[in-house]
């Protein structure tokens, strides 16, 4: 288990508080309340971060059986797979619009889901098959969206960006970066409503975190307590943005500060550290300890092999980045750990890597032999209602 | 029937639709503890208490997508905006998220949300503060939009609008809320979403107009009988799905249409209304289609500037002329 | 006349302005370093620096209102949005502050800013990524907004906009960019803002249509013609101020008139268009106009539903027939 | 001089950098830099934060002279007296609209402005009136203005929330919350391109940095080495709510540390302490020193004595709050000052009242004399350009 340097957070009060007690007292002069003198009477507050990063787990301190294990190292081979052929897939235009291949961040999706409940839900951006695959959507109706046919898990109307399971408890796949954000609060925000239990994951890149909405999601989670985890996928990049390009300080996990919120940074290609990181922080952020519900402000640490999209020449990384950063692949570590645990034999893993491929195909074939949505369709899906009327 | 202030009808609504529906709850600035910017929430705090009647910081666009979030999982929020002009810094979360997510996700999502607020011209607010945002919002498709003219309407289509599995944009006027009207007692008072009303009937000239514009269309009306002109007056009350059943049938009859709005004109709903009748009652017209809107300018400050920038029943019973050829 | 992409007609147009104009710079998400999201400003970044070449986070309200900023204290940025569906996120602040200022100030400051990208359909993107934005800020006083469809007005009307003391909303097409057609060579090549172009003249139908719905209506007119309808196409290059006079002019001679919009239909520019020829032309029209839309629903993903949601030569075909009754 | 705590600020590279050197090292993993084995060896950068507040200025110290002094009085004054005497027009419905006074917050307006030059560009939200002022914006043409006359600020266009006074660089009263801030930052964006020396301000209330909008302005200001002040007027209240009730941590000096911003707490009811803040402060983001542009953001620790507008019942404070307040008039104190280090005699202070009195009166009688705009002017000021055709 990670260490944590959890510290009592500053005192605050609710928004839906009662009335009468408004004790408004000294918090906006917190700052100055500490000494009349200036600085010399003045310490911030420390930020309050927690690493979840060479935490030198094993499965079984993790509690996971190696069914555990070849489960979760088997899903993420599968997001790979399935990846690699809808790249193909769109080379051989199957598959058209935007095409955001989450390759190396694999650990990211499937630590977190195994880590977390079935029913907790999940809420990303664009680049969202991982994360689709990992909490159980088909392959097949993940495939069939991607061409577009009627069998996807969107009808054919999302297309790769705008994936959807709710069935799954997956709730997109968004293409406005960003804009997921304040939307996976709520998801949260209703689970506290519901006393539900759960706690809402939203997953966002390093260059989502510069919107606004972020910002307003972020003190909104916080200021109402909300059971949701705020995550970035910190990829280092943003189409050819770097961080240190796009922030005045590239220190992503200072964001969660001014909110008064716990930071969590974790070693995004490290698949237990992940799920160790994950399983602690959903369970206290809903409330599974205290009873109390609270968010944190989660920086994954991961890494995108592929361009941004299809079209993405690169240039703004060097090869020799992008070799040393193959050493860390999520999913060769894994194998790796299997391996040198015993969890299964090499012969083991081909096997899994033959019914992976085999899977995927077949999604291939299940998406090229469903049909194309009727136009009818097209005026489908609109609104609840069904007799609404429309001018064509 | 008694008589309410449009925001008597509006909190009855709220009330009785989160007496009877748990997962129903408010949210916006200063709607609990505050009472409400204008009073439309008062004392809901107390009867619901802070866990549904929920303060907000000034944060549109975080709270409106909190809201739809919510909605996704099953619960219905009305998100009360301070005016319509502060959804500008959350018009992303109203076209991208909560018109879209139902058709994006093939069905899968449902989005009930409601969403509400003081629209168009207040008085002496300026530029920043008179927006009337129906020519945005209706452009888009997934969401409903209404805009009620009187405390009755207002409490029968917003109970409807909360009980509706889409969004549902409403439309209300900070200078109505304290207009006083007979709202029905019904013990449950439901009023269809899309259908307008006829308001008064005549057989020279057809004035469609809502909200605000509905009773500078009706003070036209009066003074135009006097005049010897009788107008029918629709108030469509729903923007989005319009009811253009109802404006043709009457222009076939009065084969003259005035539409009354006080959004810019600029590919505003007068326009789409203008068109569509001008496709579906080609050859009823016996006048151009007259419409009657803001000018095509920024909201002024100034008392005389900002009379002259909005319609005015003058400019109506002008436009009523000229499709007569008075 | 040299043969030029859309893409280097648009660099063209900025590079002349930036070297001749030192208060010029670019401003937008990849648009240094990587050369452009869809590689229109491929090169500037060495030409002029990374001071005028800037690189943004994704930050469009922010980056937005900093180049409004700018533009205020006599700068003048251009801003590239990667698409105009991004700038939902900077709406109010194209709205209530690019589009106000001036005038709240009384005229005291100006906003000469350009902010520019791809707008419309661009294939298979799904509903987030394919809005046409011309509804939302045409009805926005204080807004110009110019829509070019080919290379060489592309260029004319860019250096116009820069040129311009007013906030200039340019609309490109992620699927024009690589069109390429002939580009004056003028060492100054500056066209009016607001400014039709009659890009073909024929007696029995208008047909008005802009940006890559113009080569739809091109299409339609050629096929139309083997039908023996003549049409005249009018692209309007300008969206607000519109140049109806034009169309007018047009619409006396033909009587008839079809408008090409890949926006939403309602309250869109076509609504626009046909609301105000209906009042100009009544006299003269000999059937009701007729407009070619998008399908009133989010743009869906299926590469048959987008086809059937984008307006197409066949729907304008079949529309200019209505008003000849064919 | 207000003691600092001045520490290096992280190292960050520039959105407009040398296209070769993306030297994109270590900045994202920096938390999992400083140690292998989790929180154990890592430190969070500590928040820089300076304090303004009890430093024991005296004029002196400050090189104001006597006039200084006097001069920043009789404007806070003027403030003052302005708007006790706008509140009675609004009475008696001579003036529209929304009025937002600026009771209270006069020694923010006024040691900003003294502290600056007369080029730096300064904006602000609707609660306008007393920077507008402090700025040199005669009173007529400000009384004028709300009055919706032809002679006022903004040729009655503007009203009272957006009051605009180009010739003294002084670029609004925004009626948007919020919107104003990227704005400024803009302002100051625009000193830096031309290099002339200029540091921006832009003011706004506690309410509004929950805006999407101040956390994109923010990081670009750091980004891009802006010089601006970024400046928070923290009057404890955004309409009926506290800063608690908004925010996840009340403690808004918080707010600069995720851009790698240095933040300033500045005592707000302290003409001297704001004056000494601001005079650093802008010379330093104006790279006076050290020939380097920068960013700050401010926390101005202030009150509102009135009600956010004019039909505020103000039931969310207390009376004894209020009361405990106005010992803090910074209009009193710096009476108080004048008087006990005898920089003028309680006869001149009176004399001062009368005046300024006067000069409200006379802005009064200007303002109802000024004529109604002619409705033709309704349609100017839209476009520069003077031809453009509209449809009425
Ligand atoms: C508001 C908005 N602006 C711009 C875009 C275009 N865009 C799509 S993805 C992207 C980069 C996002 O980077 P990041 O958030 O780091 O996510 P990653 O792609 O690395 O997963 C951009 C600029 C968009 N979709 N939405
Ligand atoms: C985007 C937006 N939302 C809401 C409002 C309505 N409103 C005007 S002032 C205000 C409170 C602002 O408080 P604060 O920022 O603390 O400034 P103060 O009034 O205290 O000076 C609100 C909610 C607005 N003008 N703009
Ligand atoms: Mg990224
Ligand atoms: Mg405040």
């Amino acid at each position: 288990m990670a260490a944590t340097t959890k510290k009592t957070s500053a005192p605050k009060k609710k928004a839906p508080a009662a009335k009468a007690a408004a004790a408004k007292a000294s918090a906006p002069k917190a700052a100055s309340g500490k000494g009349a003198n200036g600085a010399a009477g003045f310490t911030p507050d420390v930020p309050d971060v927690r690493i979840y990063r060479g935490s030198g787990h094993t499965h079984e301190s993790l509690g996971l059986s190696a069914d555990d294990v070849l489960a979760m190292y088997r899903n993420m081979l599968l997001q790979r797979r399935f990846e690699e052929r809808a790249a193909q897939m769109y080379g051989r235009q199957k598959i058209a619009g935007f095409l955001h291949l989450y390759i190396g961040q694999e650990a990211v999706s499937t630590g977190a889901v195994w880590a977390t409940r079935p029913t907790d839900p999940i809420i990303t951006a664009y680049r969202d098959h991982g994360l689709a695959l990992a909490r159980g959507m088909s392959s097949d109706s993940g495939m069939a969206e991607l061409f577009g046919k009627i069998d996807g898990c969107s009808r054919g109307k999302g297309g790769s960006m705008h994936f959807f399971d709710v069935s799954k408890h997956f709730y997109g796949g968004h293409g406005i970066v960003g804009g997921q954000i304040p939307v996976g609060v709520g998801m949260g925000f209703a689970s506290k409503y519901k006393g539900d239990g759960g706690c809402a994951m939203v997953f966002f890149g390093d260059g989502a975190i510069n919107q606004g909405a972020f910002h307003e999601a972020a003190n909104l989670a916080a200021l109402y307590d909300v059971p949701v985890l705020i995550i970035v996928e910190n990829n280092e990049y943003a189409m050819g943005t770097s961080v240190e390009r796009a922030r005045g300080d590239a220190n992503l996990y200072k964001q969660g500060y001014p909110y008064g919120m716990t930071t969590a940074v974790v070693d995004g290609m490290d698949l237990f550290e992940v799920y160790g990181a994950f399983r602690q922080l959903a369970d206290q952020a809903r409330g599974a300890e205290d009873g109390q519900t609270r968010p944190f402000f989660v920086e994954v640490q991961t890494y995108r092999y592929r361009g941004h999209s299809m079209s993405d020449p690169q240039k703004y990384r060097t090869k020799e980045e992008m070799e040393s950063k193959k050493g860390e692949d999520p999913i060769i570590r894994t194998k790796m750990y299997i391996l040198e645990h015993e969890l299964a034999t090499q012969p083991d893993l081909d096997q899994i890597d033959e019914e992976v491929k085999a899977e995927v195909m077949a999604a291939v074939d299940f998406a090229e032999q469903s049909p194309l949505p009727d136009v009818s369709t097209m005026y489908e899906d609109v609104y609840v209602q069904e007799d609404y009327p429309f001018i064509a | 029937m008694a008589e309410l202030q449009f925001r008597e009808a509006l909190r009855d609504a709220m009330t009785e639709e989160m007496e009877r529906d748990d997962t129903v709850f408010l949210m916006g600035e200063e709607v609990a503890e505050y009472d409400g910017a204008y009073k439309v929430s008062q004392g809901m705090l107390d009867q619901f208490g802070p866990e549904r009647i929920i303060d907000t910081p000034i944060s549109e666009s975080g709270f409106t997508g909190l809201g739809i979030g919510a909605a996704i999982m099953g619960l219905r929020p009305i998100i009360e905006f301070m005016t319509w002009n502060f959804t500008f810094v959350a018009f992303d979360q109203i076209v991208s998220n909560a018109a879209k997510v139902r058709y994006m996700s093939g069905g899968q999502a449902r989005v009930p949300i409601v969403m509400r607020g003081g629209n168009g011209g207040a008085g002496q607010l300026g530029a920043t503060h008179s927006n009337s945002v129906e020519a945005f919002y209706s452009n888009v498709p997934g969401l409903k939009i209404i805009a009620p003219s009187n405390p009755d309407d207002a409490k029968g289509l917003l109970k409807a609008a909360i009980r509706d599995d889409d969004p549902v944009l409403f439309l209300e006027s900070e200078l109505m809320f304290g207009l006083k009207g007979e709202v029905s007692d019904d013990e449950d008072y439901v009023l269809p979403i899309g259908k307008a009303r006829i308001a008064r009937e005549g057989d020279d000239v057809t004035i469609v107009a809502h909200s605000k514009s509905y009773w500078l269309a009706m003070e036209a009306a009066e003074e135009l009988a006097k005049q010897g002109v009788e107008a029918t007056v629709i108030d469509p009350r729903t923007i989005r799905p319009f009811d253009t059943g109802a404006v043709i049938d009457s222009v076939k009859q009065t084969n003259r249409l005035v539409i009354v709005d006080e959004s810019q004109p600029f590919g505003g709903i007068a326009s789409e209304i203008g068109f569509q009748i001008q496709q579906a009652c080609f050859d009823h017209l016996d006048a151009p289609i007259e419409r009657v809107t803001a000018k095509d300018v920024p909201a002024p400050y100034a008392k005389n500037l900002i009379e002259a920038w909005m319609p005015s029943v003058d400019d109506t019973i002008a436009a009523a002329k000229r499709t007569l050829y008075m």
